[in-house]
């Protein structure tokens, strides 16, 4: 967006999200919330990282994990370098502290995509996703072997209450771990946004629409898509740093398959094509995840349904959504287009009701019991037919208000 | 050590021969559509569930037939109800479409039958002993899982050079908008491409479900093998997916049985290493795993278009 | 005289099909030289040989005394060479002042920094205005590029070839499909291009090549059967036969 | 805040449908930190069930120390991060003991988080129940006094088995397979070690390692057993690594006896079925035969309740920390740590005790193997595991190298 803007209104976005993140432990108690804030940062960090390739280069990668692992692992090592030359007080790791192990994730993360990535970046699309999840099955296999370096199956575990104390912030409670992960979210993605609006960052949207072009403009598609492939290592392995120092343990679950699938769907629920929607798709599916399962025993499932509504009714993703709200609002019609969207958004709820009532009744066949109906407090009968016809209605309900809410849609635009 | 040998490859061509079942569907639906589905594992699973589900009522062969067919009719919904809304959204969004399928189809047999392994087996009669080689016995489903594979092969190769259909199918792999101009109903065949895939899925799922034990975990541990043998195999190649799969199913399996670690094989061509350490400890046992994404990468460093495909991925 | 651009004995084959058969060809510095040719003579193939699309079978292209056949696309373009296509190939998401300024920023060496905002590019910044005003698309600026009218990505196609400042362009019909009014907007535009730089152009309408061209070759099934100035062209007796028939104008 | 809402939206519901929960006296909390969704539920549903039942009995006997047992289940998916996640979220919720069993990695990860958490909140610190992760460190080198394991460790089970296999004149070849990561490995070490002191004459033909959860077909490795000649295999393979190593021994006609750490884990015996009997050996706290009617009795109703088969060591745990809230007549984490050290009870396995020293719980271990048409089928078959032998609690002890750090 290189419209002229006031320079207030360039800075509005991050005295915002500074204010946000000064507020936030004002009204939030319980080291419980914390560690989910915690791991909520890390997340931000490491989906955005995600889409600098994706939704920004173009490059559908199924093995970020490895980075996001590699610079965990290092971080981990540091950490226990720091602690070790805690004793005896020399050398560089006695002045290092423990905040700044994050860049040394984005350092491992960095080298490692650049020893790895020059064969990969070859071509992008499948062949880019099938090279890099033969990467991340190599690395996770590879992760059993190496005990020194990955410590096997039980990780490599550290104490991060060690080196040179800073601002009196003792790392001690996830609360304390907060301020650090606050700071390094709001840094990474400050340098991830910054990112975009350098020459090397325009380019790789230019490489994303059209690689073929871009050889005739003087630059080999390679080259390009190398350096964004390891600037977004490094941001992975930043993430991992983080996520080294908030749990004092990495495990080489970190750098698999499961992993980078997570990044994908943070970065696809919360919307490739807009900068900020991975972050809203890490929030959303980091709470799913965590929470979820304390409230109904087919979590995995919701967050399954969740991606499949995504990747079908909102192809743009939730960041699209808004995003659309946004420019309706700032052309003025949004009240135009408000009782289309809400029609829309109610559907979406009534649909989301049957369906989540369905599978807790299923739930409650098949397994004889049910979490969500309990922690409710409601007693479902899985035989008597008025459940299953409140089921329906909702069902009904919901397709009647999306049929309506389209019709109205399609007759304003 | 001529035991071992002769295990091993009878062993290595089974399991090979099971993944090539498990891929052709695969390799129809990647190449042609261009859609990398990673719901086919769960496919897989819904076969060898469903032939569970049946077998109890119908017996072991009709639900061979039956369960096919369940999964295909499953297939042809997803296609048209799903994949054909989010096709027009381009390769990346069809490929989300599937990952979330994947993680739906996983929970749903999970809810349906529970988180312990069902006891899905082949009839009784079938697990007699077909011969007994150096003392161990061969059961005759292990025979039958072969010949079924490779009639599969036999009858997907000549469906695709022979008939009409095939050769609809091959054109629509490199030209899919020139097939719509000759009056082909392109998304039709589609849906009848992606619920063939599935329905060869499912048929591996139900030989392969009382080998390799039925449990809602089978799809993610397979998964990603399956990709490795397509893209090895080239895209859009039966015949390179049959030698692909048989590859990675014998490598896998001599790997295991030659229990020697790299410090031996240094050792042997002369290198002075300690057997234990732990780089030269790693036995090839432990690298077997890996075996099939080592072949992935290397394939697509230096032969991107794979052992017999004509296309780059 | 020196030359620009040296094409000696270019061979090109797909398989069996031999598309160009032996091209002999000289572009002058500072001329404007059009291509033109019957549908299928191996136009494009041609404009891609020489842009480094594709590699030759065999034959020589030298430009200002280097060879350049056979390498990649981009170490022609930073010899000075650069071309437009038939199709319109620019950045769909990207606004069209993005657009100019990603094919300038080779010229300032800046396109791998990433320690600086774009917009601290002074020239890559300036030579984009500069286009972007040239080519009359200022309205247009903030607007995707790929959301543009047809005649105006036309224009974009033009503006991000020369933004490079290459000294030799290669043109690839680039008014076709356009309106009268539209056309002769174009020819404005490629007469401020061609000062002080070589261009080639393949074209179709005839009205547009006499306008503009110094001198025509004429390529019919992959061979140059004639090459000269306007006027010896429309007169000349092969051309006639092989390709204007009666209907020259 | 986020937390906030869920329970703002629970909590309203619940009073919108009338339901008020009775009051009682504070109930004591204890958090089960196991695989309660996806593939892995299959280890970590069996022992939720079995908490809650034995709860439900005891809080009939008055709870512990007059408060109501309550367990509460945190799902980690087995991942050793996402169990740090909902250790801090038990501890937010005011839950003061952690009960956790699969996956070694997890207890390493909980072991290490429990200790830095203690140090770091002298005023709320939190017990670490172990019933089920056995590597030996957390009672030795790792031991610590927040850390309490209710089942006996690698060296205690092999102990038992190479005792049994050197008392067996006609074993002359033993076959080691077992999963490529840490507690594979230490299972094969504590395997040769052990059989080298008691049966130098024992050769050791085969000692295998195979990936974890990633072999589709033990075939090649059956084909190698039978080509060692081994007349007995050793293995502490769990999951499909056990119900496919005895499917393929099965179809392959290898009829040497295969002892196991986890024959008995939910699923094996399904999926093993007849192809396990006289093959499938079992080292453990308890056996199969349900001699005690009263237990037998419990096991009937807990099946037809939940769809589990009783799990004897969660439950003896259950019972046991009951009996130490009772005797230090509270239910504060330091006061029941230390009436729990040294607590003798006798459970229907036989007499336990906690051992003072390393928390290691000293327990009689029984060897049984697989049999048809048992009285109280497992899994709602008829196949379960009747004992062959008997071993005493001082037989199945071992010293431990462990130096504790004990609170002031």
């Amino acid at each position: 967006m290189s419209l002229r803007v006031s320079p207030w209104r360039a800075l509005a976005p991050w005295l915002i999200s500074l204010l946000v993140l000064l507020v936030i432990p004002m009204l939030v108690s319980g080291n419980g919330t914390f560690s989910i804030i915690n791991l909520i940062a890390i997340n931000i960090v490491f989906a955005l990282s995600y889409n600098m390739l994706l939704g920004q280069g173009g490059m559908l990668s199924f093995g970020h994990a490895v980075f996001f692992g590699l610079g965990a692992y290092g971080a981990i090592h540091g950490m226990n370098l720091i602690g070790d030359a805690g004793y005896d007080g020399q050398g560089f790791w006695a002045h290092f502290p423990v905040y700044l192990l994050p860049l040394v994730g984005f350092a491992t993360g960095a080298l490692a995509a650049l020893l790895v990535g020059w064969p990969f970046c070859r071509r992008a699309g499948t062949a880019f996703a099938m090279i890099t999840l033969g990467l991340g099955e190599l690395v996770a296999a590879g992760s059993q072997m190496f005990p020194t370096v990955f410590g096997g199956e039980a990780g490599v575990f550290s104490n991060r209450m060690v080196g040179p104390v800073w601002f009196g912030l003792e790392l001690a409670q996830p609360a304390d771990v907060y301020w650090f992960s606050a700071f390094w979210v709001l840094l990474a993605v400050f340098a991830m946004w910054a990112f975009t609006r350098t020459p090397l960052g325009r380019l790789s949207n230019a490489v994303r629409d059209n690689a073929e072009r871009l050889q005739f403009i003087g630059y080999p598609p390679r080259n390009l898509r190398f350096l964004v492939f390891i600037a977004a290592g490094g941001f992975a392995g930043l993430g991992g740093g983080m996520a080294a120092v908030n749990y004092e343990i990495v495990t080489p679950e970190s750098l698999g398959l499961l992993t980078s699938g997570l990044a994908l769907l943070m970065a696809a629920v919360g919307g490739l094509g807009v900068f900020y929607g991975p972050i809203v798709g890490a929030i959303l599916v980091t709470v799913m995840n965590s929470l979820l399962s304390d409230y109904t025993d087919a979590s995995i499932l919701y967050v399954g349904l969740v991606f499949l509504a995504v990747v079908m009714f909102a192809p743009s993703g939730l960041g699209g959504g808004i995003e659309q709200v946004r420019q309706a609002w700032r052309r003025g019609d949004l009240a135009a287009h408000l009782p289309g969207w809400l029609g829309g958004a109610l559907a979406v709820v009534l649909i989301a009701l049957g369906l989540v009532g369905t599978i807790e009744l299923v739930y409650q066949l098949s397994h004889g019991r049910d979490k969500l109906a309990q922690v409710l407090g409601l007693q479902p009968d899985p035989s008597s037919p008025l459940v299953w016809l409140g089921v329906v209605a909702l069902f009904a309900a919901g397709f009647g208000v999306a049929r309506a809410s389209k019709n109205y849609r399609e007759a304003r635009s | 050590m001529l035991e071992i040998i002769v295990f091993s490859t009878l062993n290595g061509l089974l399991y090979g021969l099971l993944l090539f079942m498990l891929s052709s569907g695969l390799t129809l639906i990647f190449s042609m559509m261009g859609v990398l589905n990673f719901a086919h594992a769960s496919f897989y699973m819904l076969g060898a569930y469903f032939a569970y589900a049946l077998g109890l009522h119908v017996g072991f062969w009709p639900a061979l037939l039956l369960s096919p067919l369940l999964v295909a009719g499953l297939g042809a919904v997803v296609e048209r109800f799903g994949l054909r809304r989010v096709h027009e959204h381009g390769h990346v969004a069809e490929l989300l479409f599937t990952f979330g399928l994947a993680y739906v189809i996983d929970e749903t047999v999970h809810l349906l039958w529970g988180s312990i392994p069902v006891s899905y087996t082949a009839p009784e009669y079938l697990r007699a002993p077909l011969f007994s080689l150096f003392g161990t016995d061969y059961s005759i489903y292990r025979g039958v899982t072969m010949m079924i594979a490779v009639l599969m092969f036999v009858a997907l190769w000549y469906l695709l050079r022979k008939t009409r259909v095939g050769m609809m199918i091959r054109a629509a792999l490199t030209h899919g908008a020139m097939v719509g101009h000759l009056g082909h109903n392109v998304p039709r065949l589609f849906m009848g491409v992606f619920a063939f895939g599935c329905a060869l899925a499912a048929l591996a799922g139900v030989i392969g479900g009382p080998l390799l034990s039925t449990e809602p975990g089978m799809a993610q541990a397979l998964g990603p093998v399956v990709f490795v043998v397509v893209v090895v195999g080239g895209m859009g190649s039966l015949l390179g997916a049959f030698y692909a799969s048989l590859l990675i199913g014998l490598v896998q399996t001599f790997f295991v049985a030659l229990d020697v670690s790299i410090g031996d094989l240094l050792n042997a061509v002369g290198f002075g290493v300690d057997p234990y350490g732990e780089v030269t400890g790693i036995t090839l046992a432990s690298i077997a795993p890996m075996t099939p994404f080592i072949l992935l990468v290397l394939i697509l460093i230096f032969r991107p278009r794979g052992l017999m495909g004509e296309l780059e991925p | 005289m020196s030359h620009a651009l040296v094409i000696d004995d270019l061979k090109k084959s797909f398989g069996p099909a031999e598309v160009i058969r032996g091209v002999n060809l000289r572009v002058e510095k500072g001329e404007v030289h059009a291509v033109i040719g019957p549908n299928g003579a191996g136009k494009s193939t041609f404009f891609n040989l020489v842009s480094g699309a594709f590699a030759p079978t065999s034959g020589e292209v030298r430009l200002h005394g280097q060879r350049i056949d056979g390498l990649a696309p981009e170490k022609i373009q930073q010899r000075g060479l650069a071309r437009s296509f038939q199709v319109s190939n620019v950045f769909g998401n990207l606004s069209v002042f993005e657009n100019l300024r990603c094919a300038c920023f080779k010229q300032s060496a800046a396109g791998y920094t990433f320690w600086r905002p774009a917009g601290s590019v002074k020239r890559a910044n300036r030579r984009a205005e500069e286009v972007l005003a040239m080519i009359g698309l200022a309205e247009l600026r903030d607007s995707p590029a790929g959301a543009l009218p047809y005649a105006s990505q036309r224009a974009l196609e033009i503006g991000m070839t020369i933004a490079g400042e290459a000294d030799v362009v290669l043109l690839d019909e680039p008014t076709a499909g356009m309106s009268n009014t539209e056309t002769t907007q174009a020819i404005e535009l490629i007469r401020q291009v061609a000062e002080g730089r070589t261009l080639m152009i393949v074209e179709h309408d005839m009205g547009v090549v006499f306008e503009l061209a110094d001198r025509i070759s004429v390529l019919v099934y992959g061979e140059i059967i004639a090459t000269g100035t306007p006027e010896a062209i429309r007169n000349d007796p092969r051309v006639k036969e092989a390709y204007l028939g009666e209907e020259a104008a | 805040m986020l937390k906030a809402v869920f329970k703002l939206f629970a909590v309203s519901l619940c009073l919108l449908s009338g339901l008020a929960r009775a009051a009682e006296a504070e109930p004591v909390r204890f958090a089960l930190i196991d695989p309660l969704t996806g593939p892995m539920s299959v280890v970590g549903q069996p022992a939720l069930a079995q908490l809650q039942f034995t709860a439900e009995r005891l809080n009939k006997e008055g709870g512990m120390d007059g408060h109501p047992i309550e367990i509460v289940g945190y799902d980690n998916k087995i991942n050793p991060q996402e169990s740090l996640v909902q250790l801090q979220k038990a501890i937010d919720d005011g839950i003061r003991y952690i009960i956790q069993g699969n996956g070694s990695s997890v207890g390493s990860a909980l072991l290490s988080a429990i200790n830095k958490h203690n140090q770091r909140n002298p005023d709320d610190r939190v017990l670490y129940l172990n019933y089920a992760a056995i590597e030996p460190s957390f009672t030795n080198e790792r031991c610590s006094f927040w850390h309490f394991r209710f089942d006996a460790h690698v060296d205690m089970k092999m102990n038992m088995l190479t005792d049994w296999i050197a008392e067996n004149p006609d074993f002359k070849k033993v076959f080691l397979i077992n999963q490529d990561y840490s507690f594979g490995h230490t299972v094969s070490e504590s395997a040769m070690r052990m059989l080298k002191e008691k049966r130098p004459d024992i050769e050791i033909v085969g000692n295998t390692f195979h990936p974890l959860g990633k072999v589709k077909d033990f075939s090649p490795y059956i084909s190698k057993i039978k080509s060692s000649g081994a007349d007995v295999v050793i293995t502490g393979n769990w999951g499909q690594d056990i119900n496919l190593l005895i499917k393929s021994a099965a179809e392959y006609g290898v009829d040497v006896p295969f002892l196991t750490y986890y024959g008995s884990t939910p699923g094996t015996i399904t999926q093993v079925g007849d192809k396990g009997v006289d093959r499938v050996y079992l080292i453990a706290e308890y056996h199969g035969d349900f001699t005690d009617p009263e237990i037998a009795e419990r096991q009937v109703a807990l099946y037809k309740e939940k769809g589990w088969d009783y799990y004897p060591r969660v439950a003896a745990m259950l019972e046991m920390m009951k009996a130490a809230g009772d005797k230090a007549g509270s239910i504060e984490p330091l006061a029941v740590a230390k009436t729990l050290e040294g607590l003798e009870y006798d459970a229907a396995a036989g007499h336990l005790t906690m051992r003072a020293e390393d928390h290691q719980l000293q327990m009689p271990l029984y060897l049984s193997v697989l049999k048809d048409n048992m009285k109280h089928g497992a899994e709602g078959t008829d196949y379960n595991f009747h004992q062959i032998a008997r071993f005493d609690a001082d037989q199945a002890t071992l010293p431990t190298t462990c130096r504790m750090r004990r609170p002031d």
